[in-house]
């Protein structure tokens, strides 16, 4: 499962901050990536339907992260 | 709100006649308010030509909107600041209303409450001695120099050694401080007896009670087991009213208040609701629509209703009573009371639910049994149904400053400041109005709510509208009723002394 | 696989029933990130909250729920997120223009909750608190001490040439 | 054990390598790093270390440190070491209990030093680090190994050689923040950076023997030094916490990987960091140079830390209250029993973390060791199982939470071993046993071989095993010797059934077992397989103390469950042409002992 954060909308910091959080979880991966306007994640799982759902939580923690502190890093 | 008075001519070419107003279209009249509450009501000729500035300047018209501060030219910016502080005076003052819920146990079940309440032996929800005091400590640190502490439930008899604790302890504490202190007790009265009253009576303690109207739909609506929960009430209120007299105190002011709550099946009721409040000798009826919180989604279906269903009921069940207050009959409509105080003298009750901004957290705090600290008693409700977001800090660790200043405070107050809100930048009624962040949080998903999608502005709309029509067209009496009701006589017997034997 | 909703515009709104997720598309020139923050931040307790850029002038929101739904009930998602949309850019507008009256307002009322610190609240300040003496600058960051942009302000990836001029540490205090 | 709380991101050098480069404006606030201090307190941490960025640069550096020692923890810098070059800093940081420094220092001259940290600061950080030796410090100094030191590191040696109290260790770059962006001019390989880390500890061996360490590379590639490997659990933290982080959490090694093709069955794998992922993607694990196989370990110790000094009530959970984050999901155990919660931790490096996980939460196989033996032989009588509380069930954090566990008083070895001792012994004809020493499913044909209904050839390489089994069945046939090596013996015979029963995880080379055992069955025959999964004991400080002292030795060769296993068989069985059919599969879970059992039918095609 790919993650693809625009670095206009979402903080590197809020990302990397959710994958701390989101690594605790059991057989799950992260591999992060950065590409010239987004930030890559790539989400590994025991199964897809996992995967999904760890990639949709992480995402909306980065972006609550995100919007608390203001928008993306300056 | 129909644009067709402002469409039908040269708008907004008003030849500067007007100072800043809002209106608002009722039927054929046209309500028009200023920024500090200054109101008029127009009908359309009217207000076509305070628009267009086409007033008779010797006329009556153009007298009375000059007496209103409501024209340009004489626009007496002095006067409007003054009005406009006189109206925030609240806002200089910390929390004055502090609730303390002393217990969850309730021995009755009401088909509105779930989450703030618990079964008789759920002992670990009371409060205990040492949460009380501290809870009691950070109150008094309030810089409201009044303070009322109400005890809620579950049923606070239920725990009645710490309701008499935080009294005696709270009043002892305050020996040094000279607040204006007062208690409060919300109780269903079925656990009260002789002893609990004389200790209540001599100790100051003011005395309310919940009736949800007739018997058959009191009963109905509040359980409890194999008795009568309105027969269980009834004769204590009796009691409780005959104590006040034996003690020379006057019965138009000293009587036990009680409240309501509509439910669906109230609405066709009304009625019997105003005859049944009159009979218990309450003198104030407050049609408080069923509020969003601690009930299940099952139960919602029960107890909720249209809001225009509602204000339909609001407008017969106020119409009555204004009927009865002809026939001599003393008895008023809080919401009535709280808008026309507002409307009518230029002050505001602070009544903590509808002001601008709102109270919760700087103008109220409740105290859960269990020490945690929350914004309002919504809040705390919201926090019994796993909702946490109103939890402002915890009676052992926090301090008075931190709680009044948390961030979730800040945003509340933010949220419910009515001059950063869509829809009520635009509307009359702003200048009397409030919205309530836990409402709007529970109801609309964000503390600033969405106004036209809320169900309590359109309650606080509809009552508004009601009341301006009846201000524009009642006749004189009806009109002295009205204004009877905006008056507050202080129950100078609940406050506390703060000398010994003072 | 994505169709329109009933009533919604289908350039700007489409459903993917399978996913159970609206996918919104958002003029830019009309509603400020901002805007659009705020209204995704009502919702990420709802749902699944996706932003994007659709093209340089739009922002794409998906909109996901949380548990499953039918096409009515994703109507009613994206109908409410438009109105939250709406609502979150006009407050903007209304509390830039209205800010003097909201904070002098909102300022009085903290003032006034929180009165003069107590002499418990000053117990817990620390006076005492100075940090230590760095008369080489050693303590300074080393943006501050190089003059070197912070790493937000940087535009474009590092090069290998600037790495190479960056890790000459001499080159570096010179600028 | 310590905290590691990060202070925030900005620096006064700028490393090429540096894993937080587009983090460098964020500076966490003074609260929320007091607060992290306050909440490693309360859980009981003895020592919290600071680390960035840069923590010496705070201006809050020596509140907080005196913070620390007012909560009576000792207190620790991750650093750069440059401020503490600075006497007065120095000095009031030892009398606030400064007890632990990691400093970084990549190179033994300046010119490499600098050109790494982008800074003129080689001078200053090595006054620092002679200052801090002699004070009875823990003193570790760090190198990251990049291509810009990596010829150099011999130099270092011999410059941390004339400090004497200090830890000199060599670190793999992680390909993360500014390693990521620059990551060919960077990271070296990590064949070629381990080849030079390992002459580098050679050459420390002589000139400051026994001081110097490794981190971060495979310890395949560093033969001989496998341990000299130094990381955050050798050094004792627990748990760690950046900024923005609400609250600490166990560290963890999930940005690393052991790749299957190189590192399944490796003996090294549990104390063994892998590849970082982000190397792993770009480059592969074909540097990767496993040792041959060996014996492993099937079982570890949860060691108890400590028992709740209050009664726990049975109706709540007495983790969620207090927060959940900083425990370890499979390192941490807590133990809830008649009121009683205890808590213990696996400091094994035998199994890794992903294994851990698997034991505990997938097979849950969680044990109390009930008795007072050096190691349990007796499962039925020795071991509680230990289940996942009903508390546990509705659970939101249930996944994420090291779980509470109380004890089953369920027979499950009686009951697991009775039931494939009844389907065995419903068994008749010619049965051939693999690894029948143990006896310990053989026995449940005691009856049938006497009366002549099975005829039994068992093999294994015991031979006192062997003879004892011999007295019981006189009329059994056995073999002595390793199974592949038996097996090609014995042709002309054939089998209604082949049974590896708890022998599969010790044979040396199982999937040329199974086709040999395969050609051997008559149509129709079955194959049976029966083995342990690893198991995790919880046990006392004492019980452990006896269990070291045993003299008990590591038996197996792997740890295979019902899944791996399978695959192995129809690996081996496919490409021979022999097609087999499950007939029955059992695997092992939280409500099962560590038995799994697999059956098959094999039907010529």
């Amino acid at each position: 499962m790919t993650l693809r954060f625009h670095r206009a909308l979402y903080a590197g910091t809020a990302i990397d901050a959710a994958l701390g959080r989101f690594a605790q979880l059991a057989n799950t991966g992260f591999d992060r990536r950065e590409e010239v306007d987004h930030f890559v994640v790539e989400v590994t799982a025991s199964s897809e339907a996992r995967a999904k759902k760890i990639a949709h939580e992480l995402a909306n923690f980065a972006l609550g992260l995100t919007i608390e502190q203001g928008g993306p890093d300056r | 709100m129909s644009l067709e008075v402002l469409q039908s001519g040269a708008a907004l070419d008003t030849g500067g006649y007007p100072a800043f107003f809002r209106f608002r279209e009722i039927g054929e009249r046209v309500v028009v308010t200023s920024i500090e509450g200054e109101w008029i009501v127009l009908t359309r000729e009217e207000f076509r030509g305070f628009l267009r500035g086409e007033v008779d300047r010797d006329g009556a018209l153009h007298q009375r909107l000059v007496e209103r501060n409501l024209v340009r030219e004489s626009f007496d910016a002095r006067r409007a600041a003054e009005a406009y502080r006189r109206r925030k005076r609240f806002v200089h003052y910390g929390p004055n209303l502090h609730l303390m819920v002393v217990t969850l146990r309730c021995n009755e079940t009401c088909v509105y409450c779930h989450a703030s309440r618990a079964n008789l032996d759920a002992l670990h929800t009371d409060m205990t001695i040492e949460t009380a005091e501290r809870a009691v400590d950070l109150i008094l640190r309030t810089t409201s120099p009044h303070v009322t502490i109400e005890f809620q439930g579950g049923e606070p008899l239920v725990n009645f050694p710490v309701v008499q604790h935080i009294v005696e302890y709270a009043t002892q504490r305050n020996r040094g401080l000279g607040k204006q202190l007062e208690f409060t007790m919300v109780s269903n009265l079925s656990l009260m007896d002789e002893t609990k009253l004389a200790w209540l009576l001599a100790h100051r303690v003011q005395l309310c009670t919940s009736i949800d109207g007739p018997k058959s739909l009191h009963d109905k609506q509040r359980k409890l087991p194999t008795l009568s929960s309105y027969d269980a009430a009834e004769p204590w209120i009796a009691r409780i009213n005959a104590a006040y007299r034996e003690a020379g105190l006057d019965p138009t002011l000293y009587h036990v208040e009680a409240l309501l709550t509509t439910t669906k099946e109230t609405l066709e009721r009304w009625r019997e609701v105003v005859d049944t409040y009159v009979a218990l000798g309450c003198r104030a009826l407050f049609l408080r629509p069923v509020d969003p919180f601690g009930f299940a989604e099952k139960t919602r279906k029960i107890v909720e209703y249209p809001r225009e269903d509602y204000l339909a009921y609001y407008r017969r069940a106020v119409d009555y009573i204004i009927e009865l207050n002809h026939q001599g009959v003393e008895i008023l409509e809080r919401y009535a009371a709280i808008f026309l105080t507002k409307i009518l003298t230029g002050d505001d009750p602070n009544f903590l639910d509808i002001r601008s901004p709102g109270g919760a957290g700087i103008g109220q705090l409740a105290y859960n049994y269990d020490g945690t600290i929350y914004s309002s008693d919504e809040g705390r409700m919201l926090g019994a149904m796993g909702d946490p977001t109103f939890a402002i800090g915890d009676v052992r660790t926090s301090r008075y400053r931190d709680i009044v200043s948390h961030p979730t405070v800040r945003a509340m107050a933010i949220a419910s400041n009515l001059e950063g809100q869509p829809d009520c930048v635009d509307c009359p009624y702003v200048p009397y109005c409030g919205t309530q962040p836990e409402h709007n949080h529970k109801t609309l998903g964000t503390m600033m709510g969405r106004m036209r999608e809320s169900s309590m502005c359109a309650v606080h709309k509809g009552i508004q509208d009601f009341l301006f029509e009846k201000l524009a067209t009642a006749d004189a009496a009806t009109l002295e009723i009205l204004h009877r009701w905006t008056t507050i006589r202080a129950r100078e017997h609940f406050v506390q002394p703060v000398a010994e034997g003072g | 696989m994505s169709e329109s909703l009933l009533g919604m515009p289908p350039a700007r709104v489409l459903a993917d029933l399978g996913e159970g997720c609206v996918i919104l598309t958002v003029d830019a020139s009309m509603y400020p990130q901002h805007a659009v923050y705020a209204a995704a931040y009502c919702f990420i307790a709802r749902c699944y909250v996706w932003l994007d850029r659709a093209e340089p002038e739009a922002f794409r929101v998906v909109l996901t729920a949380k548990q499953p739904t039918d096409a009515e009930g994703l109507r009613a998602l994206a109908g409410e997120f438009s109105n939250e949309l709406l609502a979150s850019a006009w407050r903007r507008e209304i509390t830039r223009l209205n800010r003097g009256l909201i904070e002098s307002v909102t300022m009085q009322a903290f003032g006034g909750a929180m009165g003069p610190p107590s002499l418990d609240d000053l117990e817990a300040f620390d006076f005492s608190d100075e940090p230590f003496d760095d008369p080489l600058g050693i303590a300074q960051s080393w943006e501050d001490k190089y003059r070197k942009p912070k790493p937000g302000a940087e535009t474009g990836a590092e090069t290998g040439a600037a790495v190479a001029a960056e890790t000459d540490p001499q080159g570096g205090a010179a600028t | 054990m310590k905290a590691l709380i990060k202070v925030g991101y900005g620096c006064n050098e700028n490393c090429t390598f540096c894993h937080t480069q587009e983090q460098r404006d964020l500076q966490g606030s003074a609260a929320e790093v007091e607060n992290k201090i306050h909440r490693a307190k309360a859980l009981g941490h003895t020592m919290v270390v600071l680390s960035g960025g840069e923590p010496t640069i705070r201006p809050e550096l020596l509140r907080w440190a005196a913070l620390v020692a007012q909560l009576d923890m000792d207190f620790g810098l991750v650093t750069n070491g440059l401020v503490l070059s600075y006497p007065e800093v120095r000095e009031r940081l030892l009398a606030s209990r400064l007890k632990y420094v990691y400093m970084s220092l990549h190179a033994g001259a300046a010119e490499v030093h600098d050109r790494i940290v982008r800074a003129a600061s080689f001078d200053t950080a090595l006054v620092a680090l002679r200052a801090l030796s002699g004070r009875g410090l823990d003193l570790t100094v760090n190198c990251v190994v990049t291509r810009q030191n990596l010829a150099h590191l011999e130099g270092l040696v011999e410059c941390v050689s004339e400090v004497p109290d200090a830890i000199l260790k060599f670190s793999a770059t992680e390909p993360k923040g500014g390693a990521l962006r620059l990551a060919d001019l960077v990271v070296p390989r990590i064949g070629d950076a381990a080849a030079a880390v390992l002459e580098a500890l050679r050459h420390a061996a002589g000139r400051m023997p026994g001081r110097a360490r490794h981190g971060g590379f495979p310890l395949c590639l560093l033969p001989g030094f496998e341990g000299a490997y130094d990381d955050l659990r050798s050094h004792g933290y627990w748990t760690m916490v950046e900024i923005g982080e609400p609250d600490l959490v166990p560290i963890d090694s999930n940005n690393q990987l052991h790749p299957s093709s190189a590192c399944d069955g490796c003996r090294l794998r549990g104390g063994c960091p892998g590849l970082f992922r982000g190397y792993h993607a770009r480059h592969g694990a074909g540097e990767l140079r496993p040792p041959p196989r060996g014996a492993t370990s099937n079982a570890f110790d949860w060691a108890l830390e400590r028992v709740a000094p209050d009664a726990v009530p049975a109706e709540r959970c007495p983790l969620i209250g207090q927060g959940t984050a900083p425990y370890e999901r499979a390192r941490h155990l807590f133990v809830r029993h008649a009121g009683k919660l205890a808590r213990y931790r696996a400091d094994t490096r035998d199994f890794a973390d992903s294994d851990l996980e698997q034991i505990k939460h997938g097979f849950g196989q969680v044990y109390l060791d009930a008795s007072r033996k050096p190691a349990p032989d007796d499962f039925a009588r020795d071991l509680v199982k230990l289940v996942r509380s009903e508390l546990c069930r509705p659970c939101p954090l249930r996944d994420a939470c090291t779980g509470l566990y109380e004890p089953s008083f369920e027979p499950i070895f009686d009951r697991d071993e009775h039931s494939l001792r009844v389907a065995l012994g419903a068994v008749h004809g010619d049965v051939l046993e693999i690894g029948c020493g143990g006896g310990r499913l053989t026995t449940s044909w005691l009856a049938a071989v006497a009366a002549g209904t099975v005829r039994l050839v068992g093999i294994d390489p015991d031979g006192d095993a062997l003879d004892r089994l011999r007295t019981s069945m006189p009329t059994a046939t056995l073999h002595l010797g390793e199974a592949e090596s038996v097996l090609p013996t014995l042709p002309g015979q054939s089998f209604d059934h082949v049974v590896v029963g708890h022998a599969w995880n010790h044979l040396v080379h199982p999937a040329t077992v199974v086709v040999q055992a395969l050609r051997l069955l008559r149509p129709g025959g079955e194959l049976w397989v029966a083995d342990d999964v690893p198991f995790g004991l919880a046990r006392t400080a004492r019980q452990q103390r006896a269990a070291q002292r045993s003299a008990a030795t590591w038996m197996h060769r792997r740890n295979d469950a019902a899944q791996q296993a399978h695959q192995t068989i129809i690996g081996a069985a496919t490409p021979a042409g022999l097609t087999l059919t499950m007939i029955e599969r059992r695997d092992v879970g939280p409500d099962t002992s560590n038995q799994w059992l697999l059956r098959y039918r094999w039907s010529p095609a």
